[in-house]
């Protein structure tokens, strides 16, 4: 999808998308990488114990997860989903306040790592670490639609080396039986902490596998946005259409050490790593949106500082909001107060079900 | 009120629950056309349709996490593990994601789901299709136990079940699905979760059980009064997590004397949380050692008949650990 | 495989298979078939309390277990594999005794149900109840042959139920990665237990997996041994040549139901079962050989009298063996005597690599 | 005599079981290159080459699985779980596979392989990456289970694991990987499967510890001997399965008073076995209630800094439960 010849009317418009529509993107990238960055910060500023980080996954997040619907598809993240999650509606002050785990944060009021988000009122299942379980509860949300009849349509995330955990190859063969309203984004960033794909993925395509299901599995460029765009959307209209899943592979480069803990020089030669920049999705983007006279320096300052402006008073937010209380610790383990039940994602859904 | 087995007093609880409530379903496998292997689900397929009693594929992981899905859906799914045996491909839904989710969404997510189970030996099932691993899911915080022992109680249990917000483990014998009729109270009857019953009265030692061991130690009950004229009180827990500690402590305030039995072998077993309870918190009122009675130390019930009538408790076996406690 | 077209050689020639070759391969079947047979008289005669059937899977067993060389190759076999037990070597009486549960049953002591064969002596690892948990320990053994550079091959048998259990895919996976030598053998007879294909196996081939996990998957007619033959072969082959894994898909009918505690007719409908007649392997097989002048009634009366005679020798001596001593009932849950080590396969495995 | 950290000494031991046995090898993830995520196998890709030190794919299903096939073929596998929290997807192998091999094979196929496992908080690990999941492998009949606490015993039970005819877990306190340096002894020491380790001598009360909690319990020890005079007994347990019973009742026959402390939650934890077994063997010698200390009943580790902290055991908590035993 990558190569789809330009036309003379610029690409974006051919699939749909305005001129302000394809800057919205733009801007929801830019976004979600001076979030991931001002998390760095804090985290070498002492503020944040581990980062884990989306860097370079972004274009293949937004482009795929845009055409996704606020409120009535359902959203199965994983550790680096932050664009995504930013796409789907979740609040930049959320995404930090997570980070920062404080008392009152919708994630998990503190109790998860960084990187662990989600929350009821965004439709965004709660991260955990065990990477693939979450595929299986996207398939579980399908499952729920279709039994219900409902127009609601699942997507989850994970990584290539998480293609290969069994629960994986589960779900994907339930959702293919009963072509369930689901879509399987696998960002493929070529290495498991710091396993190549080679020693990783038998056959190097993950979306090789979803034939094996009865679905179509197609790999795209996590650079050309547009390109994700598209796969998302025909993803979407499939699923919708009650065709069934779709898998994607998105290729992206991981610019950035596994986590905070890792350094990737160990294991990840200094050409590679150098090379990374020229391949970050948000300059590939950029240029396109330069080469289509959508972007300019002046639209790409604003912008800029726009965003820069909104972190910077989403973290003051943030930082000054409680840490949590500890005589709460032992709380919500059972739904052990009325809150429980009306505050549940499972109460929610009933009421709009 | 009707005279059921407890296979028949589950059916009838899940049905009525399904008549209650859309939003519950029933998935595993073979639950549809066939209705089980057991025949726990038989007729609700015909009567519900295919997507609500759903025959899923052979995997158990996805068959947690599906139902962990369809839960923060908005869904109450009543899953099947064809047996508890098989449940360990589902260990990493069940421990690392169902038991969880809401302490780890401080609350925001809850999965009103059920896993029901058959365990347990004493049918030719061998080391595969005889396993009482409760205490896997009783070493679980997040999750809830139980374990019925009588037609009425697996009824209103299981009514209890499919309608608490928070995961629950339920355990059902297969050696007792068609043991005996009793008595079941007719419609909306719940049994509450985290309430044992004292299943007989005794002033002079205390004999903790459930499931199938309730059957057994009511019969050691009367050989004892019979033969030794010691009145022993049967307290069937029925539910494991969280435990009723108050009917526990009080019986053995009133006894002195503590015997727990279980199936399973007892070395980490879920007897041992008993036993350290009570000798802990009960520890001025004991007459006499916390005893534990439980199945031998191997791996899993064996096949072969002579063996595993050595593997398995019985009222007999009951009685002679009675008796040695009784006298001490 | 199937379509193959016939030369004026016969076809098993073509495949450098003699006549004695064919008829030995038929005999193989017949005697699996007779053996299973018996088990079933003997659960009617109340001897055995529960049976699980081969019977329909024998051409593909056979045939794709040909190849396999006794001894230096390893099997890791389901419930239904008497024929590529026999096939590998294991004795008649074995089969009986694990069934009749001896107690001095190489297989198991009279520990594990019927069906639950195996023997160090025989590298047929025991069989358990939980399905799909051999697929990785098949590719564990050849990873252990890759790990010291022998050449020997693992082969492993399962359902197309069990082929969506995610250790499965997790096992073809690392097959797949490094290539290890190692054929996997899904005997699809289109239900587990009462759950037919198309609502157990997403896309309906398990064959067409194998391409996600990077080396060939092929399906073959369960009723065409030599083409299962073929299949076999060229697998074994390829992993002798350093290639990697195979999964071969035998297209096999359920002749009977799921097990004795089944009633198929509760779920499946008359006419198919009456269908399966004119499939089972042995009858079609039976008609090759004959057309192609290998086997007369007179060679068949002949070996079916003699298998007759063999099952009964095994069987009385089966039954006059000892059952277990209860007294031993706590043994070998550890090494917890010299004996283990040395009858360990790991010890004996030591010996030959 | 070398002073080694207890991430060097496990490191060594490896090494030289490596060396000494070719049929011994790694592998798991990010074991190679990267030498795994806490260092453990630093080097050892570099000296033994890409199969014998093997970074497997993210399926912990498959590291437990295909070195439960190796062993049968002769090789004595160490497999690495990355984090305790993660061995979830290879319960399904452990408990049905690994852990009965030998039993349902009747003594014929034995699987001598060890699995590696960080376990523990106290590192900001939260729940994914703190937990102590001991008690789901102390109930597995068929494994044993180790748990040092000192660099001399990390690597000579490492050994010992490695030489095992049985599967071993290896539960490493990630806590305690750099925590202190102390000496090992140089060469093919092997400290026995089976064997606790009185880290300290005293009278007035026993403390029954593994893991980190050992370092812990001695702080503790200290604390009450200066402040309260209180001389208590710190016995390591080292091996949870089999566990050391003489070692255990031999200390409770001296002291008459047992706290079991671990940092698991209590309600299931491994605790109540070490507890019950004490109170139905030493009834007679109990001088006051066995107790435990254990962590609070919460599914994990939360992540947050005082959340944590209030999570975790610590010297203070013991010398508090200690105080009010000795009391008694
Ligand atoms: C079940 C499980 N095993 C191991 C880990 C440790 N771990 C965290 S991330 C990771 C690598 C994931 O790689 P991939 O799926 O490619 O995603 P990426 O991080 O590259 O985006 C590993 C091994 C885990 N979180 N869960
Ligand atoms: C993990 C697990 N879950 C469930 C079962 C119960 N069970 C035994 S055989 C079987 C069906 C297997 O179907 P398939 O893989 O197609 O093999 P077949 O019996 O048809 O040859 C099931 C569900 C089991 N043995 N193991
Ligand atoms: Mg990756
Ligand atoms: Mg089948």
């Amino acid at each position: 999808m990558s190569n789809s010849k330009t036309a003379t009317k610029p690409r974006h418009a051919d699939l749909g998308l305005s001129d302000d529509d394809v800057l919205a993107m733009y801007r929801e990238m830019l976004l979600a990488r001076a979030v991931d960055e001002r998390m760095w910060l804090m985290q070498r500023a002492g503020k944040i114990a581990f980062i884990i980080s989306g860097q370079g996954h972004e274009g293949a997040q937004v482009g795929i997860t845009w055409p996704m619907r606020r409120g009535q598809d359902w959203m199965a993240p994983f550790y680096r989903s932050i664009a995504a999650a930013l796409t789907f509606g979740m609040s930049i002050e959320d995404i930090i306040t997570a980070h920062l785990a404080k008392g009152d944060d919708v994630s998990s009021g503190g109790r998860q790592m960084p990187g662990h988000y989600g929350g009821a009122p965004y439709n965004i299942v709660s991260v955990s670490s065990p990477v693939g379980t979450q595929v299986l509860h996207a398939v579980g949300l399908a499952m729920g639609a279709w039994v219900r009849g409902d127009d609601s349509v699942a997507i989850t995330y994970f990584g290539e080396g998480t293609a290969n955990q069994g629960e994986v190859h589960e779900a994907m063969n339930f959702a293919g039986v009963h072509k369930l309203p689901v879509i399987f984004v696998c960002e493929n960033n070529g290495y498991a902490i710091s396993v190549p794909l080679a020693k990783q993925v038998g056959g190097m395509s993950v979306a090789a596998r979803a034939h094996g299901y009865g679905f179509p599995g197609i790999t795209v460029d996590g650079g050309d946005v547009l390109g994700c765009y598209a796969a998302g959307r025909e993803a979407h209209e499939r699923a919708r259409r009650g065709e069934g899943p779709t898998l994607i592979e998105a290729r992206v480069v991981r610019m950035t050490s596994h986590s905070s803990d890792d350094d990737q020089r160990r294991y990840r030669d200094p050409e590679e790593v150098a090379a990374l920049k020229e391949q970050d999705p948000l300059l590939v983007f950029g240029r396109q949106l330069r080469a289509s006279d959508v972007l300019t320096d002046e639209i790409d300052e604003r912008l800029r500082s726009e965003v820069k402006a909104e972190i910077n008073d989403a973290s003051k937010r943030a930082e000054a909001r409680p840490d949590p209380d500890v005589t709460t610790a032992e709380q919500w383990v059972y739904a052990d107060s009325p809150e429980a039940a009306a505050g549940s994602a499972a109460a929610a859904a009933s009421e709009q079900g | 009120m009707a005279e059921l087995n407890i296979l028949e007093a589950i059916r009838l609880g899940m049905d009525e629950e399904m008549e209650r409530d859309p939003n519950v379903m029933i998935l595993g496998e073979d639950v549809g056309k066939k209705g089980g292997v057991f025949g726990a689900t038989e007729g609700l397929w015909a009567k519900y349709g295919d997507k609500r009693v759903l025959d899923t594929p052979l995997s158990e992981g996805m068959i947690a996490g599906a139902a962990a899905g369809a839960a923060l859906y908005g869904l109450r799914p009543i899953a099947e593990m064809q047996f508890a045996d098989f449940v360990y491909p589902a260990f990493n839904q069940i421990v690392s994601e169902i038991s969880r989710m809401r302490y780890r969404s401080n609350g925001t997510f809850g999965l009103p789901m059920v896993i029901r189970m058959p365990y347990g030996g004493g049918v030719h099932g061998a080391l595969y299709h005889s396993q009482s691993n409760e205490a896997y899911f009783t070493a679980t915080v997040g999750l809830k136990v139980v374990a019925p022992g009588t037609p009425a109680d697996a009824k209103g249990l299981l009514k209890a079940a499919v309608r608490d917000p928070d995961p629950v483990m339920f355990f059902e014998h297969k050696k007792t699905y068609r043991l005996f009729k009793a008595e079941v109270p007719d419609g909306d009857t719940v049994v509450p979760i985290g309430k044992a019953d004292v299943a007989r009265e005794g002033n002079d030692l205390s004999i903790f059980c459930y499931g199938y061991m309730r059957t057994c130690a009511l019969e050691a009950a009367e050989t004892l009064a019979r033969e030794d004229g010691v009145e022993a009180e049967v307290v069937d827990l029925r539910t494991l997590r969280p435990l009723d500690r108050d009917a526990i402590l009080t019986s053995v305030a009133k006894t002195g004397k503590a015997l727990v039995v279980h199936e399973a072998n007892r070395f980490g077993g879920f007897g041992g949380e008993i036993a350290a309870m009570i000798a802990e918190e009960a520890f001025e009122s004991l007459d006499g050692p916390v005893t534990r009675l439980a199945g031998p130390e191997v791996p899993a019930v064996p096949y072969q008949h002579d063996l595993e009538e050595w593997f398995m408790l019985s009222p007999a076996k009951i009685v002679e650990a009675a008796r040695k406690l009784a006298a001490y």
